[in-house]
């Protein structure tokens, strides 16, 4: 396969075909409590994508130069690439803090949300021990590859935040039933989001 | 200062050395069955798909896939041989993720079984795909037979990408089989 | 057993912990700030409806003030007293509630009792309504009934029934006073809570001419004037005051009152509460 | 107090005599959103009527199990939440006319029925009625019915005509092969599995094209319920121009017949019918184009690159979820200011 | 380099706006005095600005002309006696604004005798623009093309912004109303002195008098009375609202009033052409503003016609001077169907500036308006709106009162012209609306401000 | 407060009061990931349950040792130790069912649920107390994990397998397959959402 169109599916895959939040169910808390207004879920998207980009790299680079010489990938990278990203996110706090107090405002309180936004391991694990999200392309990514395809999974969050947060600030002035207001509509939504991204399923074999 | 860096550092170098052991310990104890089950679960699809053999004893992994081959057939996983015949494993796109099959081939070079191993494919659609008298229809076949959709092979209703997909996988095991020097 | 396998991954482990360790204790070190933490701790606290009931314009304003000491710790008056523990529980000091008064609207002319002057079309709005011609109430002092303060009330404490008469349910209201503000017509002010005789009128029209368009108004006739031994209650522009702190509530007033302008308010209370429509507070979206 | 009310009463005038107030402007436009509603169903009364005259009382079925599920369904809805009914806007009624042109003619009862009832509740009144949907409630009824009984919806097509209007002996041997929609016969043929020219199938798909759902029939016609929307000017035209010409300059790009791209699956319905649903596409101008150029992607994307056989109804699924984001970031620029606000 | 613009270009010019049904059935009829009233009723507010004081006491004989009320504010306008009488009462009576506002109540004599006061001021041309400015105040002449603003503020721009256009508003919109039609016929060498007036006063380069399409013999009149003095006659497409100012100046001229800016910052004065006469008058006779032509049109009405009717005269009056009612009570209407003011009485008075009454019958009106905001979205409103707002959106923001998003959709360029409304299919009343949002939003706004300020002075403080 | 304070109440009250998915709202992707079968919901919700149970204690056991710059990366590998035996425990035991859950017993680590009960509840509180509120917050996972299952299943397959034996069956109807796919899963959290908001609205009149 030529290798500007393996970067192009491995980033398209990522985006839409397996959408981290509607097809592939991952990062679903995030998606549904930072999304009541764009700023934030722009806001959110944003820092997901810095942090997300920064645990894969670091993550890429503990496994295939510790973690695999030393044989003990197998049942440390759990606890390994978590203890990466936990402290990337608690480092880059500390650094914004300290740096920029209104981008800290901005992004800062995004950010020990993060740390359990579920998008961020499963990207970083699937980057680099691949097989993990079952995606039907081939494995072994390169480190470029391997950011390649986070920068897709970190943009196909933010576009699913941004169109959710838009979403519901329109259904903010909407007489959704007394039931339904609140997080319930907002299931109904995604449901729907999520009905439409299944029309690009298995889009260019993926 | 210093010393609450010291603090810092060695509260969590416990808790990791801690937890390194004991995920050692774990892991120690855990390998060898898992390395098993894994094996145990492609062997039971060998076993189904060549029904001869009946004991997994008789089957044994073959290590030397690509001086045997000499050419690459791109799906191809693995290949157990047996004195019954061999079986394939093969590997390709379905519609949901890559579709796992083993597919047993006697010494007469024609399918005996086809088991599948995994796959991710839509329940209700493509999942069928495990059904019996689908993969039945390719018993008997052999390098070289036509396998065309809706003539020699009926199709999984409403499944056509997860029928190709099964259909290569078939194509690409017979070649293999074909490019074994004998 | 593998002991091999377990020291490297204590190794590895370990390793990378330490770095982390290290690296997070130099750069909590290097890059300390100090940020009142308390603030964002009293936000989640309130009620986080920026309804702006307490003065300021939003949730986040109040907290900051609470925590620099410039509001109390029950700034926020939607929240009530629940809210009012846990923010004070944060800020580490006793809870000193201020007894906050209730709402009471002067006026009592629902459709039936006042009449008229025009068919108002547009919005179910008084502050729209007001500006169309006087929404179509003869009387220009009267409420009406289109339900401004109901929307604006963020606990849902005023009930307002198909004739148009709106009842305050006091023991929801937490004199917030932002329905005083929203009020077009200036009809709602926040009484003492224990209050509960009080002039239902607020036209500032002659009696003779209030009489022809109201049946329940204010005539002027100085009859509770008369009749308070407390020097409680006066006629002032063509309607009857009561001074609270000198009323006594012996409710004499309420008997004399021709046109039942004076009214002891727990028996509205109690008619009305039986018509109260099914409401319940809408959760954001 | 007995007395004081009689004066009053005696004051008040009866309504006759008392003035209207009320804001500005005083007169109004003769449209309503149920003279809006019943335009776009009479637009869609030609191609109907001829479907069912090629489809027959299968047809006939379709159409009337989903118009009675949409309509039937609002009319509970609405009464269980006490919410004033509101079929007589015949909003619901065009949702179900458009699901089942949608629909394949030989569908069980029950799946149209079904269909109309989800379309209302799931696409409409969980969002709190007309007007405040984000997602075409007709589609949303369709997409429910295409992955939940997946094997009626590809495989129910005419198998016998009822009725022939045009000559079409060459394809009809085709089909009768494939049994399946032109789109596919042309998918086939594009692989070389097939050697038919798309140009073969421009008539019938103008004319009479039986092979494919209700609404399929007859791109004539749709264009003629185009034409009325348009001079009616109910709706916008860039929408189907600039969707319709976005396919078409796209499959030209592919190599593949734009004519063939812009008359086959259902587009021209798409993009006449349902993509200008005011509810779910963007309110202005620019925002319009933006959205109905991202459905013509869409859909070339899905139609040549994906397994599904036509894009049309996720395209505009998907630009439905962008619309509040348009929305929010194109707006008109107001009078005054930015750049014409400068001396001239 | 002349700001007009030639007529092809104006079309492309056009954005937004209706074409409401024109009713224009009084354009040929002749302008007639109107009722001699019993009485008057003259409101001390009649213009954007500080009311007037009463200068008169009850019991007081008052003359024709004879200044009434007047206050010391810069942006007001002196109010005068439309009849001869006594002074019956200083009392609190409906205004056509919809709120009671205190009037001077005259008994007419029925003699009309003039005041002595009313002298022409001598040649406008030969005195200093501030003299002129003075008279135009004294003699209560305010804008008559509807907002009523005091003409000499808005003839008094600011040094820095030197005028360079001179719009003399011949548009007239509105359905019904052919008021300015009327004067342009019958008296356009009047309008073309007042122009020339203005023009002198401002220092405008260009005059252009701006008429509708449908207008055809008023343009041919204006031409043959304006082309010695050079004026320009432009020819608007006939569209509503093609006679606001701001969409009239971007027709004409291309130029856009910034965003809460006045047209003089683009160099433009824009008056009506009943304005033009007024001071034309004034300079002529002497005559301050006492008297107006009002279209008195509508299907509730019997006679419908043009009259000059006498500042104070209440509508019931000048209805019965009509004809009377004709069917059931339907609307009373004060100004045009698309911006005028609804009543509730007729008891209320002609003020300077209403440019007609109008009587709709019941059966007639439009009365199935929703009680909340209704909308799917059709987006007509965005397509019709002149303003390139967004209504549906202000709309639906002002009636859940978000006010903040109000500002990012600019509620305040507004013109409240009606047109979204008109279009609208749900009849959702978004003029309403608008009006609620612009207050809501002016409210929160101050609360914010405040806030701010006791903030930073605590600040300061500590 | 003083009623909360009861040892059953830091039990119960993650079943109702605050259960994880319905009221708090976090972990909600395993959830929705994999309860279209209820055998899954069983397996995950037993996982789950396992490893909160046992993080609470050893947090709520060190918590007044560990100094609160490095509390978050401590937890997670607390945490993240205990999903890794789950893991490798499955793995080697249940290999089939290990298979249909794929990434989402890793994936445990990063369910905010249990985080969130580490930072909010374990750290603060003793260990008898973090031991109950673990078990709470486990059984309402498993239990949210159940209702979802049953709902999906039945009406996604018109059957419920259940160790590979049919348990209910719907009889011979043709069951929407939505159920079962990524839209039903969104669908039904919704709507099961909805009943509860609508149950209590009616119980607070
Ligand atoms: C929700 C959904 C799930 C699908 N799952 C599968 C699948 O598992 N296997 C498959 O081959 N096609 C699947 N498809 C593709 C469609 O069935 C599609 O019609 C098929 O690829 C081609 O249609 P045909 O079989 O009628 O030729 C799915 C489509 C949708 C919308
Ligand atoms: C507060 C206020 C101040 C104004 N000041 C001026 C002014 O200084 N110069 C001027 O030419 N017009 C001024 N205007 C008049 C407006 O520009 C406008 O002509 C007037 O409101 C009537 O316009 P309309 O009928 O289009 O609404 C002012 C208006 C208001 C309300
Ligand atoms: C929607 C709208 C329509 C208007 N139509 C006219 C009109 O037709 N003729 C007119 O003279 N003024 C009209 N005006 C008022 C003008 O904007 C402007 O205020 C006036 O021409 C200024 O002249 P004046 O100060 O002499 O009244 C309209 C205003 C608005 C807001
Ligand atoms: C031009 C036009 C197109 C419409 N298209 C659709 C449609 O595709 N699907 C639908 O359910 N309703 C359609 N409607 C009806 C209506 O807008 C629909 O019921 C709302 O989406 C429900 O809120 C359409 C209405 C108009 C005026
Ligand atoms: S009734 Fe008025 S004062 Fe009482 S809570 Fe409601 S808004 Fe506040
Ligand atoms: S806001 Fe005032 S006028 Fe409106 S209903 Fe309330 S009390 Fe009456
Ligand atoms: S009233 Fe305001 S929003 Fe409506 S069309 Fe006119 S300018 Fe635009
Ligand atoms: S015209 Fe009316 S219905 Fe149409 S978008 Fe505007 S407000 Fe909504
Ligand atoms: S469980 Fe919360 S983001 Fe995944």
């Amino acid at each position: 396969m030529n290798e500007a169109y393996r970067y192009f599916l491995l980033f398209l895959g990522a985006l839409l075909v397996y959408n981290i939040i509607l097809i592939r169910f991952i990062a679903l808390c995030p998606f549904m409590g930072v999304s009541t207004q764009v700023e934030t879920a722009i806001g959110m998207a944003m820092s997901v994508l810095f942090v997300m980009t920064m645990a894969t790299t670091v993550s890429w680079i503990s496994w295939n130069y510790i973690l695999k010489p030393l044989g003990v990938g197998e049942f440390l990278y759990i606890p390994v690439f978590i203890l990466i990203i936990a402290s990337l996110v608690q480092f880059v706090e500390m650094v914004i803090k300290k740096i920029s107090q209104p981008l800290y405002r901005a992004m800062g309180i995004y950010l020990p949300l993060i740390t359990t936004n579920c998008a961020v391991l499963a990207a970083a694990t699937e980057a680099v021990k691949p097989g993990f999200l079952k995606l039907n392309i081939a494995y072994h990514f390169s480190l470029p590859e391997a950011i390649i395809y986070t920068i897709g999974v970190a943009l196909g969050f933010g576009l699913v935040m941004i169109m959710f947060a838009c979403i519901r600030e329109r259904l903010e002035t909407s007489p959704v039933p007394h039931s339904f207001r609140g997080a319930p509509i907002g299931f109904i939504v995604a449901a729907l989001l999520s009905l439409a991204f299944m029309g690009f399923a298995n889009l260019l074999g993926l | 200062m210093i010393e609450r860096i010291l603090r810092l550092g060695l509260t969590l170098l416990i808790v990791s050395i801690v937890a390194a052991v004991g995920l050692g310990l774990t892991y120690a104890v855990t390998k060898e069955r898992i390395a098993k089950q894994k094996e145990a679960e492609e062997v039971k699809a060998c076993i189904d798909a060549l029904p001869e053999v009946k004991s997994p004893s008789e089957l044994k992994e073959d290590k030397d896939l690509e001086k045997r081959m000499k050419k690459k057939v791109e799906g191809v996983m693995k290949v157990y041989t047996s004195k019954k015949g061999e079986v394939i494993l093969v590997k390709a796109r379905g519609y949901g993720g890559p579709i796992n099959l083993a597919v047993g081939i006697g010494k007469d070079g024609k399918i005996q079984g086809v088991a599948v191993i995994s796959h991710n494919e839509t329940p209700g659609l493509g999942a069928n795909l495990e059904k019996e008298e689908f993969l039945s229809q390719f018993k008997g076949k052999k390098n070289g037979d036509p396998l065309e959709i809706g003539k020699d092979v009926k199709p999984i209703t409403g499944a056509t990408v997860t029928t190709k997909a099964v259909l290569t996988d078939i194509k690409e095991a017979l070649k293999a089989y074909s490019l074994f020097g004998r | 057993m593998d002991w091999s396998l377990i020291f490297k991954a204590v190794l590895a482990l370990g390793g990378l912990a330490i770095v982390f360790g290290v690296l997070l204790a130099v750069a909590s070190v290097k890059f300390h700030v100090e940020i009142d933490p308390r603030v964002d701790e009293v936000l989640d606290a309130l009620v986080g409806s920026n309804c702006g009931a307490c003065g300021f314009p939003g949730c986040l304003p109040a907290a900051e003030a609470v925590v620099k000491g410039k509001a109390p710790v029950d700034v926020c008056v939607a929240g009530g007293k629940a809210v009012a523990e846990a923010v004070a529980k944060i800020m580490g000091v006793e809870v000193t509630v201020t007894e906050r008064g209730v709402a009471h609207v002067h006026c009592r002319g629902g459709l039936s009792e006042s009449i008229p002057n025009a068919i108002y079309q547009g919005i179910d709005s008084c502050a729209a309504a007001e500006k169309i011609a006087g929404g179509g109430k003869a009387c220009k002092y009267g409420c009406l009934g289109l339900g401004t303060c109901k929307a604006v009330c963020p606990v849902n404490a005023i009930i307002i029934d198909e004739d148009h008469r709106r009842v305050v349910n006091r023991d929801k209201c937490t004199g917030c006073g932002l329905c005083v503000e929203a009020c077009p017509r200036h009809l709602i002010e926040i009484v003492p809570r224990k209050q509960i005789i009080l002039v239902k009128c607020s036209s500032k029209d002659k009696g003779s001419v209030a009489k022809k368009i109201c049946t329940v108004s204010c005539i002027a006739c100085k009859k509770c004037e008369k009749v308070c031994k407390y020097d409680a209650i006066h006629v002032r522009k063509n309607r009857a005051w009561i001074d609270y702190d000198k009323c006594t509530q012996c409710g004499k007033c309420v008997e004399v009152c021709p046109t039942t302008a004076v009214v002891k308010v727990t028996a509205i209370r109690e008619r009305k509460s039986r018509e109260k429509a099914s409401e319940s507070t809408p959760a954001p979206v | 107090m007995a007395d004081n009310k009689k004066t009053a009463e005696e004051k008040r005038r009866p309504p006759e005599e008392l003035f209207h107030i009320g804001v500005s402007p005083h007169v109004r436009d003769r449209d309503t959103t149920s003279s809006i509603m019943g335009w776009v169903i009479a637009a869609l009364i030609p191609l109907t009527a001829y479907s069912i005259y090629i489809g027959g009382l299968s047809t006939l079925t379709v159409i009337i199990c989903s118009i009675a599920g949409a309509v039937g369904c609002e009319f509970v809805l609405q009464r269980f939440m006490h919410k004033p009914i509101t079929i007589h806007d015949l909003s619901a009624a065009l949702t179900g006319l458009l699901l089942a042109l949608t629909l394949p003619p030989r569908l069980p009862f029950w799946m149209p029925l079904i269909g109309g009832a989800v379309a209302i509740a799931l696409g409409k009144q969980v969002f709190g009625g007309l007007g405040h949907n984000i997602f075409n409630p007709a589609l949303v009824g369709r997409a429910f019915l295409f992955i939940s009984w997946s094997k009626y919806m590809t495989t129910s097509y005419l198998q016998k005509p009822v009725a022939w209007v045009v000559n079409t002996s060459t394809i009809k041997s085709i089909n009768a092969i494939t049994s399946a929609t032109p789109l596919f016969a042309m998918s086939e043929a594009r692989k070389g599995a097939l050697d038919i020219q798309a140009s073969k199938y421009y008539l019938p798909l103008l004319f009479g094209n039986p092979w494919g759902c209700i609404g399929e029939v007859s791109g004539a016609l749709i264009i003629l319920g185009l034409i009325i929307l348009l001079t009616k000017r109910l709706i916008d035209w860039r929408i189907p121009v600039c969707y319709v010409g976005t396919v078409m300059i796209l499959s030209l790009i592919i190599g593949a017949d734009p004519v063939f791209s812009a008359l086959a699956g259902g587009l021209l319905l798409g993009a006449c019918f349902m993509a200008t649903d005011y509810v779910t596409n963007p309110m202005t101008s620019w925002g319009k184009a933006i959205f109905a150029v991202g459905c013509g992607i869409v859909t070339v994307v899905i139609r040549f690159y994906s397994h599904l056989p036509e894009g049309v109804m996720f395209s505009i699924l998907f630009m439905n979820g962008i619309t509040p984001v348009i929305d929010r970031f194109i707006k008109p620029r107001p009078y005054g200011v930015g750049k014409g606000s400068a001396k001239a | 380099m002349a700001g007009f613009i030639s007529s092809a270009k104006r079309y492309f010019l056009t954005k937004g706006g209706v074409h409401p049904r024109q009713n224009k059935r009084t354009a040929s009829i002749m302008v007639f005095p109107g009722p001699n009233p019993e009485q008057v009723i003259i409101p001390l507010v009649q213009h954007t600005g500080a009311p007037c004081e009463p200068l008169v006491e009850v019991g007081d004989r008052v003359l024709v002309g004879q200044k009434i009320g007047d206050s010391d504010a810069y942006v007001s306008a002196p109010v005068h006696s439309s009849v001869s009488g006594e002074v019956a009462g200083i009392i609190s009576h409906p205004h056509p604004t919809g709120k009671d506002v205190l009037s001077i109540q005259i008994v007419s004599d029925g003699l009309n005798e003039l005041s002595p006061e009313v002298i022409p001021p001598g040649d406008p041309f030969q005195i200093s623009p501030e003299e002129v400015r003075k008279f135009i105040r004294d003699a209560g002449i305010v804008g008559l093309g509807g907002a009523a603003f005091p003409t000499h503020v808005k003839l008094a721009p600011p040094a820095e912004k030197p005028i360079r256009t001179l719009i003399i508003n011949g548009a007239e919109c509105e359905p019904y109303l052919t008021a300015d039609h009327r004067l342009m016929i019958e008296r356009g060498k009047d309008i073309v002195r007042g122009a020339l007036i203005i023009k002198h006063v401002v220092g405008a380069e260009e005059v252009i008098i701006a008429i509708e399409s449908n207008k055809r013999d008023a343009v041919q009149r204006m031409r043959e009375a304006g082309q010695k003095d050079g004026m320009h006659i432009a020819v608007l497409p006939t569209r509503y609202p093609m006679g606001a100012e701001k969409t009239l100046i971007r027709t004409l001229t291309g130029r856009e009033v910034p965003s809460g800016g006045l047209p003089s910052d683009v160099g433009v004065v824009v008056n009506n052409v009943g304005t033009a006469a007024a001071i034309a008058d004034l300079f002529e006779k002497g005559a301050p503003l006492i008297e107006r032509i009002v279209t008195v049109c509508g299907d509730g009405v019997a006679g419908n016609a043009n009259l000059r009717i006498k500042i104070g005269t209440m509508a019931r009056d000048v209805i019965e001077f009509c004809g009377g009612y004709v069917g059931g009570r339907g609307k009373l209407i004060f100004g045009g169907p698309m911006m005028g003011l609804a009543q509730y009485s007729d008891r209320v008075p002609v003020v300077k500036g209403t440019s007609g009454i109008l009587v709709l019958r019941r059966e007639n009106l439009f009365i199935k308006e929703p009680a909340h905001f209704t909308c799917i979205r059709c987006g007509r409103c965005v397509r019709y709106c002149p303003m390139n707002l967004m209504p549906y959106a202000l709309g639906m923001y002002a009636d859940s009162g978000i006010w903040d998003k109000l500002e990012q959709f600019n509620v305040n360029d507004c013109i409240e012209c009606g047109c979204c409304a008109y279009v609208c299919p749900t009849k959702n009343p978004l003029v309403q609306l608008m009006k609620v949002g612009k207050e809501g939003l002016a409210k929160r706004k101050k609360k914010l401000e405040e806030f701010e300020h006791s903030f930073s002075e605590e600040e300061s403080v500590g | 407060m003083d009623e909360k304070t009861s040892l059953f109440y830091e039990f119960k009250k993650g079943i109702v009061e605050e259960n994880p998915l319905m009221k708090l709202m976090v972990g909600l992707c395993s959830a929705l990931a994999v309860s279209n079968r209820v055998e899954n919901g069983i397996f995950l919700g037993l996982a789950a349950t396992f490893v909160i149970f046992f993080s609470n204690i050893i947090i709520a056991s060190i918590r007044k040792r560990i100094p609160d710059q490095v509390r978050i990366p401590v937890f997670i590998v607390v945490i993240a130790s205990f999903v890794t035996i789950v893991d490798l425990t499955m793995k080697a035991y249940f290999p089939a069912v290990y298979d249909r859950l794929g990434v989402w017993i890793p994936l445990i680590v990063v369910n905010c649920m249990i985080l969130a009960r580490a930072e909010g509840f374990a750290y603060k509180n003793p260990i008898l107390r973090s031991a109950l509120d673990g078990l709470g917050i486990g059984m309402g996972y498993t239990l949210v994990l159940l209702v979802m299952g049953v709902i999906r299943e039945l009406f996604g397959t018109g059957k419920i397998v259940l160790f590979e034996k049919t348990i209910v069956t719907l009889g011979p109807v043709n069951p929407p397959l939505i159920f079962v796919m990524f839209p039903g899963a969104f669908l039904t959290f919704g709507c099961l959402m909805a009943l509860l908001n609508r149950y209590e609205m009616s119980k607070k009149e």
